[in-house]
């Protein structure tokens, strides 16, 4: 049977029709105790699974997921991974996991497809390009490359682009080392190494509720019966306060939709990421050729998962703005996914009021960026009981205390 | 825009709009129309708007006339008065010097810029940028109310037919008459 | 997009309006005897529940007026609208 | 050969049309698709396919085709990726093949096909990333997508529209059309509109034969439409397809109004987006057919027997001369039919049921062999069908038919997904294999071969019975027969595909299930099966049912993946509608906006509102019209238009109170007459906007807010009104735009104020600074603060917004002898730096609380609670370190310092940390050196303190100083 995947075991394979592939990961039942149970089978469970076993020699660990691993944002995101950050603790983290990216395809031996073909943030005015040059300095002095250009230069790089436009363009800030990956792989490719790590993914089973003792989780009740453990993460996304709660935990979180669109696929025609703070759009190019196309949350709280036509005629808009040569290209599909969001945009991991239970949540609309670190994060409060000096600062207390890290702020908006 | 006040030394201007005239369609913007509203805060308000206008006010989302000028109602204890400027004025000015500390009167003659649309094709070229439902009984000659126009917002309310195709008015924000206007002439 | 009915200018499009998020927070006060918990669960805590939520409503394009909205989070089927300033009567949808 | 050969069909033979085709030149009819016309002319290679780039041929008719994908046209009216089946034919057209270089017939990157076995599903999760799959991924993405993005500016427009109807029909077949009737006739549907995704009303009915109602299905059609067309209450929409069903019956349509029409004679909108808001719904929406899978079932001829029906009846085209049928059910017994009726050879109807039902006799008595019992195992040929190898079902006997067509049907899918979109869910049928609507999400009622009833006359009569609110009741027939399944490595599912656009086989899905993409969505994500343009009309359920078998469960229990709008890809243009170029987000103007222009301006976008960034005479750089209108100011008089400044009134027996609530400083204590300088929070501590404010009356204020913020301000007093404080007695009203502003600033300001005509006394100590004064100005009424934020002495006189032209005239024009001159933002913001002013936005985000402006003391004064007072008194607001608002002075001899510039300590010699950024900077016009403001650590506390400044790799020096830096008591201002 093949495990390790590389052109020569494909060959192999393909001699002998493809027969011999293993599982690329396991489907457990669930075994009534663990050492450790992580909820949630997104990038950053399934990354928590991984780390506990890699990181920590943790490998009785159980991962639970509601439905197919990979199915919440994970599966539904616009894949755009950077560390251009303002603050130092979100610029920290961040580049962490823009690195362990780099190295990911390696680690899990799993092609991820990440495409540093960087990210640009343009500016559309004077006070615009003032904060990027802001952040640009920010990044530099946090160790972070980032370049800033100006029209002309940015116009060079992206042709077709409009830079004389309703909000003309006047220069950008690229992070070279910035691009996209393939959603899916990343979290396939966390599942196999996790599940190769002796960690049982234990799919179709929804937590729905919990077993406390002396303020402590003593273990998890689920669709697929009790499973008990000491020590429990939680990496759910946009149902973080439906779980919690569950848990008696509070959390600062409202959810709601985001929606994304994919067009159908052509030949290369914009070979970076790049956003729009003026008219709220980004966009990528798949390496299968569709544009990948984000635009912004409908601010009511929703668990839908369904897309909604106002904001595909706004990003629809945005792009044509940038674009104008793609009007004519079509939408193929619209979908949605929900978001945790918190106050500042800046995650939340670590432990909460209940002994042994961790979390990690509080990543809106960028998460996806930060999986590695994220189940890095996570994997160690759970194994150590302390926080990872990277998340220290984004503990649960700043809602009380203040020390808010408002990411959103940084890039100018001032509400 | 019609110079309202002959004392001024100012000379007025008005947006700059070109009327649209076409089979089926025709867009004009009103120069000379007063365009007031009318605020009071309370429970009381729809008896103190009837001291003080001298009728019952208009029931939601309609416009009734009253001599010369037409009153529409907005929200609740908020209206919106149009006529001949200088009637409109006089009116604010009387409200005003009532002295009420429950009311407020502006003049927004300056402030907004209305348009007449009539023609079978009015009601399409409405649709392309209005959410709300113009059909006929669902919004009948006396019907009021603000909404979206594209981006920006509008008061539209109908007037009387002229033969067998439907009047609107329509009031948007001075600064996006030209907007209005090029919208129009899409249509 | 939504077809939310004004209380006062009947069911209009979403676009028409804003949500201004959970209906019912109190604003705790006077600001020097509030904690710093109480004032943290004013700013940031909310219900976010799965299914029946009541929220408030703007209508920006239409009278201008905030309004309550119980409205399900998952199927977005509205069950009641009521004025500013009233609760849901018990018992009745979400 | 295959070709045209026929009489009929709904063709205009009398309307010859010629068009282009991979460079050649055809013809084809006034009612042909592009695909039609090709078929007529007996191409059958159409494209190659995504992956192995095999030569493809037309496999349906109708807008689930996966091969047949075409550039349309080229240039700036390009259309990548549209399909061959929804193009309608019009003279002059042109069209190419996608993804096959340098022609479909020869295509070099066909060389994929040979390595096809070490490249399935998914391969390139398993490769390429050593050493790294930067060195691959360009190649890859080279050979990946299919057409080629337009590269020029699109010429059309489009449009939007909002409809409100009572019942909308999608799908004009034999049961949209009954049940329009229906509705149309219903009392109380004032509103009834029927729309069809074809130009051609009728769906089935086009290719139908057998008689409808006891009519010839045109006839039928026709009269129907007739009555439709004279119902009052009715619209009709062809061309027009339901794209997306989306919450609380809001239905979007996609209408093509001018794509079918010689591009010479298109006018008006190239296509139409309706926003259509519905009581209720009739889904009419037709079934898609299934292929068979089967070894070589993508080689060009063979096709969807529906599709050979569709091509010979509808377009009087054959697809070949000697066809056989495959097939598990009775419908499509008719297909072969049709073929046979014009001339076709049908070599076999092979049929997997043991007894087939009544369809075999009528084959029989046309002479036609019937094996029953068989399914299809290869086609064979290289570029072509030429012939099939079929096999009895249990296996065993075997054998091969000459014939260069090869029909299939597998059964039907209703087209589920509008309803599916709507939120409803589907029951699995038996007797069709497939999924069917279940119940009516937003009363939305599938009727028709969309509620899996695929007989005429049943359809209309459930049709007409839904709209009498009986329910549609499921079929429960055994309708197809058994399919052949493909054992887990058998090497013929490498070539029996499944979604032919991706190239998903047979032998994609069982891998995927050996390695445990097992759930339905894993296997789509992995194998990418129904994730191509069509989106897997033909594929999905093919899919779930060999996954079905492979897994030994019901397809029930698999489920389908989810449906998505749009139904079909839609253009961004489309969308976009009206919101594109100076129609997005439209700017404002002032009201000397034609005046400013005419002087020169450089105008740019400030927050909404179209402004001057300064008045450029002819060879000055920005720093030297900056520094002229500076020094113009400073030393006589300047003119600014503030129009876009926000006014507020806010009035009432509370007002005070309220603004004493919302103002970070005090409120009630202000006089009649006088200005005060307010900072507004938000909820959260942070500086949200400041302007100044007047007590025009005793209940009565003017508040003034930052350019393009009036809007937000007035919406956010009103939400604390509404929702906070309702009994507070106070109206709030936005008047921004009915006033507008000029700014008269400079020492020569009164001097040329008062030339222009006032009844207002202006003299210093009538009317000193920030106080407040009504008159007339020039004959009209004004509202004049004398309020200054470039240090001099300043007027804002505001009049009625349409005197605002003629008063910047005038203020012009009194000003000559003082060589009065007008400025820009960039120069207001040059003057407001000399000062220290605060400018919202730039010198603070959003982390910035007042006490970091130096606030501190006066909130510590002001007892009262306002908004987001309890927020600044968080521990993180009390920190000692908190970045504070300081300025610099620019220390190392050299230019001003860009804003975005870090501030590091003087020691620093690293380029690593921050102790705060530059927020404001220029080169001061009359200090003559630069300057800048910036918030900083601990910054008031540094007072003198040297630090070095980090811009982009660059080492700076400054000196924290007061930001004060010109005219500090303000002596100039009083003036
Ligand atoms: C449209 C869109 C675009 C985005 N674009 C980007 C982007 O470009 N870049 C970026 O960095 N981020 C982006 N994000 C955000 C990013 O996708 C998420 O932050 C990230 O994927 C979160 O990963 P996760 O593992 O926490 O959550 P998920 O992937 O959502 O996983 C959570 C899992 O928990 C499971 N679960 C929930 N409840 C239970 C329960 N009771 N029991 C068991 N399991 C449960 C869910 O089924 C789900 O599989 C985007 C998000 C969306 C929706
Ligand atoms: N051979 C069979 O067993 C078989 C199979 C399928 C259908 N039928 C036919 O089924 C019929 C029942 O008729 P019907 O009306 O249900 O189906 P139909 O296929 O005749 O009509 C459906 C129509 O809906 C249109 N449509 C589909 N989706 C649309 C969208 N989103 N927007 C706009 N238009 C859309 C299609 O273009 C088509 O014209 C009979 O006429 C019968 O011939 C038979
Ligand atoms: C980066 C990215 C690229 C995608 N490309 C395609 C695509 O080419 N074709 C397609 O049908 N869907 C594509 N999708 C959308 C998925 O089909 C799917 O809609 C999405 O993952 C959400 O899942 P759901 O629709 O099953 O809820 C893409 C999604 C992502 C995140
Ligand atoms: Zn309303």
């Amino acid at each position: 049977m093949t495990r390790h995947y590389s052109a020569l075991s494909l060959l192999r394979e393909g001699l002998n029709g493809q027969r011999g592939w293993q599982p690329a990961w396991e489907d457990a039942d669930p075994k009534p105790r663990y050492d450790a149970i992580v909820i949630g089978g997104g990038g950053h469970g399934l990354a928590t699974a991984y780390y506990l076993a890699k990181n920590h020699g943790i490998t009785k660990v159980a991962l639970i997921e509601r439905g197919w691993i990979g199915g919440g944002n994970t599966g539904r995101n616009t894949t755009i991974i950077r560390s251009n950050y303002f603050f130092p603790e979100t610029a920290a983290f961040f580049e962490f996991a823009l690195k362990l990216y780099e190295g990911l395809s390696h680690e899990l031996n799993y092609n991820i497809m990440f495409s540093q073909r960087g990210m640009w943030m343009l500016g559309h005015d004077r006070h615009g390009m003032e904060m990027l040059r802001r952040s640009a300095n920010a990044m530099r002095l946090n160790g972070i490359d980032a370049e800033l250009h100006d029209e002309a230069a940015v116009r060079a790089e992206i042709p077709g682009l409009n830079t004389a436009a309703r909000f003309p363009i006047l220069g950008g800030l690229n992070q070279p080392r910035a691009g996209s990956a393939r959603h899916d792989a990343v979290a396939w490719g966390y599942a196999r190494g996790a599940s190769a790590l002796g960690v049982d993914i234990i799919q179709n089973c929804e937590v729905q509720g919990f077993l406390i003792e002396d303020g402590h989780v003593r273990g998890v009740e689920t669709s697929r019966g009790t499973i008990r453990s000491e020590t429990v993460g939680m990496a759910v996304a946009g149902h973080s306060t439906v779980v919690a709660e569950k848990a008696g935990v509070r959390l600062p979180i409202n959810s709601y939709a985001l929606q994304a669109f994919v067009s159908e696929p052509v030949k290369p025609c914009l070979d970076t990421v790049l956003l729009s703070p003026a008219t709220g759009t980004y966009l990528s190019q798949s390496d299968k050729g569709e544009l990948v196309i984000g635009a912004g949350l409908d601010l009511y709280l929703s668990y839908a998962q369904r897309g909604n036509l106002p904001w595909m005629e706004r990003a629809a808009a945005g792009v044509i703005e940038l674009f104008p040569a793609f009007s004519r290209m079509r939408f193929l599909r619209q979908w949605a996914g929900i978001c945790d969001v918190v106050h500042d945009s800046t995650p939340i991991i670590g432990a909460t009021d209940l002994g042994g239970f961790y979390v990690n949540c509080g990543w809106g609309t960028g998460g996806f960026k930060a999986i590695p670190a994220g189940g890095w994060c996570l994997a160690h409060a759970m194994a150590t009981g302390t926080s990872h000096p990277l998340a220290a600062a984004f503990g649960i207390e700043r809602f009380k205390t203040g020390a808010l890290i408002d990411e959103a702020s940084a890039s100018g908006i001032a509400h | 825009m019609a110079d309202s006040n002959p004392t001024a030394l100012l000379r007025r201007t008005g947006p700059d709009v070109a009327d649209i005239v076409r089979p089926g369609l025709s867009v004009r913007t009103e120069t000379g129309l007063g365009i007031a509203k009318l605020r009071i805060f309370g429970r009381a308000a729809d008896a103190r708007f009837q001291e003080i206008a001298g009728i019952a006010p208009p029931l939601p989302c309609r416009e009734i006339g009253s001599g010369d000028l037409a009153f529409a109602w907005l929200a609740p204890g908020e209206w919106l008065i149009t006529g001949a400027e200088a009637a409109v004025a006089a009116w604010v000015e009387r409200a005003t010097a009532l002295g009420a500390d429950d009311l407020l009167a502006i003049d927004f003659s300056h402030a907004r810029t209305a348009f007449l649309l009539e023609g079978e094709s009015a009601r399409a070229a409405l649709a392309a940028h209005c959410p709300l439902d113009l059909w006929p009984d669902a919004f009948p000659a006396g019907a009021a109310a603000r909404s979206l126009l594209g981006d920006t917002g509008l008061f539209i309310a109908r007037l009387a037919d002229t033969g067998d195709a439907p009047r609107f008015r329509i009031i948007v924000d001075q600064t996006m008459a030209a907007y209005a206007g090029r919208l129009f002439a899409r249509a | 997009m939504l077809l939310i009915t004004c209380p006062h200018c009947g069911p209009r499009a979403e676009i028409e309006y804003r949500c201004g998020g959970e209906a019912h927070v109190e604003r705790p006060g006077p600001h020097d005897q509030v904690s710093d918990q109480a004032w943290a669960d004013y700013l940031f805590y909310r219900a976010n529940p799965k299914g029946g939520h009541r929220e408030r409503w703007l209508h920006v394009a239409g009278c201008g007026q905030w309004f309550n909205v119980a409205r399900d989070t998952i199927t977005h089927e509205i069950a009641a609208v009521y004025p500013m300033g009233e609760t849901l009567a018990e018992g009745s949808a979400a | 050969m295959s070709g045209r050969r026929s009489e009929g069909g709904a063709i205009d033979r009398s309307k010859p049309i010629s068009f282009r085709w991979a460079g050649k030149s055809y013809q084809g009819y006034a009612g042909d698709t592009l695909a039609s016309a090709l078929i007529a002319n007996g191409v059958s290679i159409i494209g190659r396919s995504f992956k192995y780039h095999r030569p493809r041929g037309l496999i349906a008719a109708g807008l689930e085709e996966p091969n047949g994908i075409v550039q349309l046209e080229a240039g700036a009216v390009t259309v990548p990726n549209v399909k061959a089946t929804q193009i309608e034919l019009y003279e002059g057209l042109s069209a190419t093949p996608v993804n096959a270089k340098p022609s479909v017939e020869f295509d070099l990157l066909a060389v994929n096909s040979l390595f096809k076995r070490f490249i399935p599903a998914a391969f390139y999760y398993k490769t390429f990333f050593w050493p790294s799959w930067r060195l691959f991924e360009p190649s890859i993405r080279k050979a990946a997508g299919l057409g080629d993005a337009p590269a020029e500016r699109d010429p059309d427009h489009y449009e939007h529209r909002f409809a409100h109807v009572d019942t909308l029909i999608v799908g004009s077949g034999a049961a949209g059309l009954a049940a329009a009737e229906a509705a149309a006739a219903l009392p109380g549907n004032e509103r009834v509109m029927l729309v069809e995704a074809d130009f051609e009303y009728g769906g089935g009915l086009l290719s139908a034969a057998e008689p409808v109602e006891g009519l010839a299905p045109l006839a039928w059609r026709d009269a129907a439409l007739a009555r439709l067309r004279a119902a009052p209450n009715m619209l009709l929409l062809n061309r027009t397809m339901a794209s997306g069903f989306y919450d609380h019956g809001l239905v979007a349509l996609y209408e093509r109004v001018s794509d079918h029409l010689p591009p010479e004679q298109r006018s008006g909108p190239r296509q139409r987006l309706w926003k259509v808001r519905c009581k209720k719904v009739i889904l009419a929406t037709g079934a898609f057919e299934r292929p068979i899978a089967f070894s070589g079932n993508d080689l060009p001829g063979v096709m969807l027997a529906s599709a050979a029906q569709t091509y010979a009846r509808r377009y009087g085209a054959l697809a070949g001369t000697r066809a056989v049928l495959c097939t598990n059910n009775d419908g499509a017994y008719d297909a072969a039919f049709a073929l046979h009726d014009l001339g076709c050879t049908v070599a076999a109807i092979v049929d997997s049921r043991a007894a087939p039902g009544a369809g075999a006799d009528a084959a029989r008595q046309r002479g036609i062999e019937i094996l029953a019992g068989f399914v299809p195992l290869a086609a064979k040929g290289r570029r072509a069908v030429r012939g099939l190898e079929v096999a009895a079902l249990g296996g065993g006997v075997r054998r091969r038919i000459a014939c260069d067509t090869i029909l299939t049907s597998d059964g039907w899918n209703p087209a589920v997904h509008l309803h599916s979109q709507a939120g409803g869910s589907l029951a699995y049928n038996e007797g069709l294999q497939a999924f069917l609507p279940k119940g009516a999400p937003q009363d939305a009622i599938s009727v028709g071969a969309a509620a899996g009833i695929l007989d005429s006359d049943t359809a209309i009569d459930a049709a007409r019975a839904a709209m009498r609110g009986e329910p549609v009741e499921a079929p429960v027939q055994a309708a197809v027969g058994p399919t052949r399944r493909f054992a887990d490595g058998d090497t013929r599912a490498q070539t029996a595909w499944l979604d032919f656009q991706n190239d998903v086989t047979v032998a994609d899905v069982q891998l995927a299930s050996r390695e445990n993409f097992r759930s339905v969505e894993h296997l789509k994500r992995y194998t990418t099966l129904g994730m191509a343009s069509d989106q897997g009309k033909t594929s999905n359920v093919a899919g779930i049912h060999v996954l079905s078998g492979l897994l030994k469960t019901p397809a029930p229990a698999i489920g389908t993946t989810k449906f998505r709008p749009p139904f079909d890809p839609v253009t961004i243009g489309a969308f976009a509608g009206r919101a594109v170029g100076e129609d997005l987000a439209p700017l404002a103007r002032t009201p000397s906006h034609a005046a400013q222009v005419a002087l020169g301006a450089k105008m740019e976008n400030y927050g909404g509102w179209l402004r001057p960034a300064y008045f450029p005479q002819a060879g000055e750089s920005e720093q030297q019209t900056i520094a002229r209108e500076v020094h113009a100011v400073r030393r006589s008089a300047g003119l600014f238009d503030a129009s876009t400044l926000g006014k507020i009134e806010v009035k009432g027996p509370d007002a005070a109170e309220f603004l004493q609530r919302i103002y970070v400083g005090g409120v009630r204590t202000l006089k009649v007459g006088q200005c005060r300088y307010g900072l507004m929070l938000s909820e959260h501590g942070i500086v949200y906007d400041d302007g100044v404010f007047a007590r025009i009356g005793e209940d009565h204020f003017l508040v003034g807010t930052t350019s393009g913020h009036a809007a937000a301000i007035t919406e956010t007093l009103h939400e604390w009104l509404q929702c906070e404080w309702p009994h507070l007695r106070v109206l709030v009203e936005n008047v921004t735009t009915g006033w507008a502003v000029m700014n008269i600033a400079g020492p020569k300001a009164r001097e040329i104020f008062a030339a222009v005509g006032t009844d207002i006394d202006l003299s210093a100590d009538a009317f000193a600074h920030m106080q407040y004064r009504a008159g007339t100005v020039g004959g009209v009424p004004a509202r004049v603060q004398r309020v200054s934020f470039t240090g001099e002495l300043s007027y804002e006189i505001a009049v009625p917004w349409g005197y605002g032209a003629a008063l910047w005239d005038a203020l012009m024009e009194a000003g000559q002898p003082h060589r009065i001159t007008p400025f820009g933002v960039e120069s207001l913001m040059a003057m407001r730096i000399e000062k220290g002013f605060l400018h919202v936005g730039s010198d603070t985000d959003g982390t910035t609380y007042p006490q970091d402006l130096g606030f501190g003391p006066a909130i510590a004064k002001k007892k009262d609670d306002f908004v987001g007072r309890r927020s600044t008194m968080r521990p993180d607001g009390l920190r000692e370190d908190r970045r504070q608002l300081v300025g610099l002075e620019v220390t190392d001899g050299g230019p001003p310092i860009e804003v975005g510039a870090h501030v590091l300590p003087a020691d620093a010699t690293e380029a690593r940390g921050t102790q705060g950024w530059v927020t404001s900077s220029v080169y001061s016009p009359t200090l003559e050196r630069p300057i800048a403001m910036a918030l900083v650590e601990r910054g008031r506390d540094r007072m003198g303190e040297t630090v070095r400044i980090w811009d982009l790799g660059q080492w700076r020096a400054a000196r924290i100083a007061d930001p004060r830096f010109f005219d500090p008591a303000g002596e100039r201002t009083h003036g």
